[in-house]
């Protein structure tokens, strides 16, 4: 898999919103579509992004085929603490890649 | 995608998702949002009805359904349906506090989009992804909330698919 | 290229016969501006075929006789012929109109390029 | 009229005859002496100049004195360069003089225009010669603003290149492209509406995607870094890039990518506002406005293209100037070689009416664009456009769909090479 993108702000102050945006370059071949060949192109999809705060789960998305190619997640959440976001890409085999990104709060 | 909002929950009357109706009010709401366009759209096939209702009746199971307090804001015209932008947002907190989400799209040939548990986020939900659809339709995104009600709202998109017909918008070149 | 210098003659003889026809002079114009819009895709390509029945997607009018061009012109206006492009470039254009314009193609001889055997295009 | 010009045609004879017509006329009016011919000065040797000049001569014949300026010896055509950048065609089969509008009896001058004096109603040279006009038909293309992207210059080119006008730039993608390796990564940069060629950008992305997986490189990747959300034929690119190329053309719309911040030769990276996404090439096609000589004149809005009166493509600020082609506020028709070659046969004949004292025809706007998802795979899209509420609005338009017979997708390919040699034919004799 390709190496994820991930984007939010360096530092923010305690009670902040949080953006968070997170893309993957992926195919997300649907298992629905014909090859070139005439034969159907298997299967191989992201089935699940999750994504945690110093490893409490903040967001966990299940994907299906209906997810458009290079997956794209934006949510938020409050700047508590400083610390550690990671977010897990998981595709059909099982294989995974991470990004992390740490961000600095100020009180 | 700014200036694409559509709150379509103020549009859509209060619904039971009851087996059967899903159908006749999609149907409304295409002639409703769309106008001529919609005449243009083909029959949803009632295989596809049945795979939708049977979505919605495993979210919700038995529970009521509220078409308040959530929505979905997309483009109503999508020039290809090859990646098109959904946003799901709602007001609520503590006990009202969405949980789960779940995207569906009825005239895919797979319902079911995506399913999104959210954990302690300590704010409002805000969530935006890319869907692909296969033909114009309504999407629909279900929720549950930390007090365990079931909240609905869809979006009215219409598929341009390389333009079927100058009725809608299109870029020129 | 050849001298054509008897051809001055004849054109200062019709010169001389618009000045008793403005109105018809002043169709001229507009009819040799419709022509000129056909040129934009039809043209022989260098290589294509000197036979205009030729199989082409955009075939040279130049020469046609007047009646087959006038018939293609309304079945594609009138949706007889299927061609979206056709449609709509002789959209809104009345029978006359049409009329006029494939009569002028049929008076265009083709343009003078070499065609696949090197030899200029045939005048009229 | 001289020995070597063509045999004239049938209907050529009968125009040209009401030229000498409007000639005789004005001998009269003048008590026998015969005043030189009006001149009719095109700048611009494009498809809206060449083509303006050629019909404005053609129609006009005697009656009228035409004079083309510009500054190539030779044009190399920005249509079809995709397909030299691709490799399916050579430089050499795009680049064409203009000895045939010589031959036609039109003066080419060769010289790069420095200014427009609209008081003395002159163009003026970079030699300081002097060319007046009675009405100019101004066709002067595009400006690349290279600085709206941070990072970007002439300089950077060389590194980034454009190839969105076509000669050295286009040599130089293709010859990128060519050096690539098996899994390089390609970063394209297409800039916000409007521009030249809308489907352009794309269908260079299918063309590369083409020759990278043709040649062994079917592990390359191509992201494309739009700056709009939406684009022309976008349903059928996407078709086309999954169909022919799976997986090799990433398109990210601005909403994903965060927005181009800066683009760095150095490294050859572009950052946005969600990542630094680096490549082995990057193309980047900037931003565009009218070009300089028009925008100096004062005949450009504030936002740097040229407004037009529809009916005649004549500039509401200056009734001596028409405006054709890319330079153009053409309403709803794209910045294409054929919107530009439509206008220009508008602007001519509205000229020679105007000259002439002739009742000006009601102009016909009429464009199509053609796009290669892959060599036997063409798509188009195009209109009829008329005068609609003061501006040029569709008519009547069509474009091919997804999934249509592939014999349907050949024979489009067969109608754009058909094009080419046309509106060449058209322009250059």
């Amino acid at each position: 898999m390709e190496r994820p993108r991930l984007r939010l702000p360096e530092r923010v102050r305690a009670g902040d919103v949080v953006p968070v945006r997170a893309l993957l370059m992926h195919p997300m071949e649907s298992g629905l579509r014909l090859g070139p060949d005439g034969g159907r192109v298997p299967r191989r999809i992201v089935y699940r992004i999750a994504c945690s705060f110093e490893g409490e789960p903040l967001l966990v998305m299940d994907l299906e085929p209906g997810i458009a190619a290079n997956p794209y997640v934006e949510f938020a959440f409050l700047a508590r603490r400083s610390g550690t976001l990671t977010v897990v890409y998981t595709e059909d085999g099982g294989a995974e890649t991470a990004v992390e990104a740490f961000i600095e709060v100020e009180a | 995608m700014r200036g694409y909002r559509l709150c379509v929950s103020r549009l859509v009357r209060p619904s039971t998702a009851a087996p059967g109706h899903g159908q006749s009010r999609r149907h409304f709401l295409r002639l409703a949002l769309l106008g001529p366009a919609a005449a243009a759209w083909p029959g949803v096939s009632l295989a596809a009805t049945e795979r939708f209702d049977s979505e919605v009746a495993l979210f919700t199971a038995g529970r009521p359904v509220r078409a308040d307090g959530l929505n979905l804001e997309a483009p109503p015209v999508a020039e290809s349906g090859y990646s098109v932008p959904v946003t799901v947002t709602s007001a609520g907190t503590g006990p009202d506090r969405v949980v789960r989400v779940r995207l569906l799209a009825p005239d895919n040939p797979l319902v079911r989009l995506a399913t999104v548990t959210v954990g302690d986020t300590g704010v409002p939900l805000r969530l935006s992804t890319r869907i692909r659809l296969a033909r114009s339709q309504t999407v629909v995104a279900l929720a549950e909330t930390a007090g365990g009600q079931v909240l609905r709202a869809e979006a009215a998109i219409a598929v341009v698919v390389g333009g079927c017909g100058f009725d809608l918008p299109l870029e020129p070149g | 290229m050849t001298g054509q210098p008897a051809k001055r003659g004849v054109a200062a003889v019709l010169g001389a016969a618009l000045l008793t026809m403005p109105a018809a002079a002043a169709d001229d114009l507009r009819i040799a501006y419709l022509a000129a819009t056909c040129a934009g895709c039809h043209a022989p390509r260098a290589d294509a075929p000197a036979d205009p029945a030729a199989d082409s997607p955009m075939p040279a009018l130049a020469g046609r006789p007047a009646d087959d061009t006038l018939a293609a012109l309304k079945a594609y206006r009138d949706g007889q012929r299927p061609s979206a492009v056709m449609a709509a470039a002789v959209a809104g254009l009345d029978d006359a109109t049409l009329a006029a314009l494939a009569r002028h193609l049929e008076a265009t001889s083709p343009p003078n390029r070499p065609n696949a055997s090197g030899q200029p295009g045939a005048a009229p | 009229m001289t020995a070597t010009r063509q045999p004239f045609t049938a209907t050529r004879r009968r125009v040209l005859g009401l030229a000498m017509l409007a000639t005789g006329v004005m001998a009269v009016s003048a008590r026998g002496a015969t005043p030189a011919p009006p001149r009719i000065v095109v700048l611009g040797g494009g498809a809206g100049g060449a083509v303006a000049a050629r019909t404005a001569k053609r129609l006009g014949g005697e009656a009228v004195s035409v004079t083309l300026v510009e500054a190539a010896p030779s044009y190399v055509t920005c249509f079809f360069s995709n397909w030299v950048i691709a490799g399916l065609r050579a430089m050499e089969d795009i680049t064409h003089g203009y000895a045939g509008l010589a031959a036609d009896g039109i003066a080419v001058v060769h010289g790069r225009a420095e200014a427009i004096d609209r008081d003395a109603r002159a163009i003026r040279l970079a030699t300081g010669e002097t060319i007046p006009y009675d009405r100019l038909i101004l066709a002067p293309g595009i400006a690349l603003r290279h600085e709206a992207v941070p990072g970007y210059s002439e300089a950077a080119a060389l590194t980034m290149p454009h190839a969105w006008k076509a000669g050295p730039q286009t040599t130089l993608l293709r010859s990128r492209l060519e050096a690539l390796g098996p899994t390089a990564s390609i970063v394209m940069l297409v800039p916000p509406n409007p521009y030249r060629c809308p489907p352009g950008p794309y269908e260079r992305a299918a063309l590369m995607a083409h020759r990278l997986k043709a040649t062994g490189r079917a592990g390359a990747r191509l992201t494309i870094l739009d700056a709009k959300e939406t684009f022309s034929k976008q349903a059928l690119f996407q078709e086309g890039w999954e169909r022919h190329t799976p997986g090799m053309v990433q398109w990210l719309p601005p909403s994903v990518h965060g927005g181009i911040l800066s683009v760095d030769p150095a490294t050859n990276s572009v950052e946005t506002g969600l990542d630094v996404f680096s490549g082995d090439l990057i193309t980047v096609i900037p931003p565009q406005q009218a070009a300089p000589i028009a925008v100096d004149a004062g005949l450009a809005d504030p936002d740097g293209w040229c407004p037009v009166v529809p009916a005649a493509m004549r500039s509401p600020m200056d009734s001596f100037v028409h405006v054709i082609g890319d330079a153009a506020k053409a309403g709803e028709m794209p910045k294409s070689a054929f919107a530009a070659a439509s206008q220009g046969r508008v602007a001519a004949v509205a000229v020679l009416a105007d000259l002439l004292g002739w009742p000006r025809p009601e102009p016909r706007y009429f464009n199509t664009c053609w796009s290669l998802i892959a060599p036997d795979d063409g798509v188009k899209v195009g209109a009829l456009y008329g005068e609609k509420a003061g501006g040029i609005a569709t008519v009547k338009g069509f474009v091919s769909q997804p999934g249509e017979p592939a014999a349907e997708r050949r024979r489009a390919v067969d109608e754009a090479e058909n094009w080419y040699a046309a509106i060449t034919a058209e322009m250059f004799g």
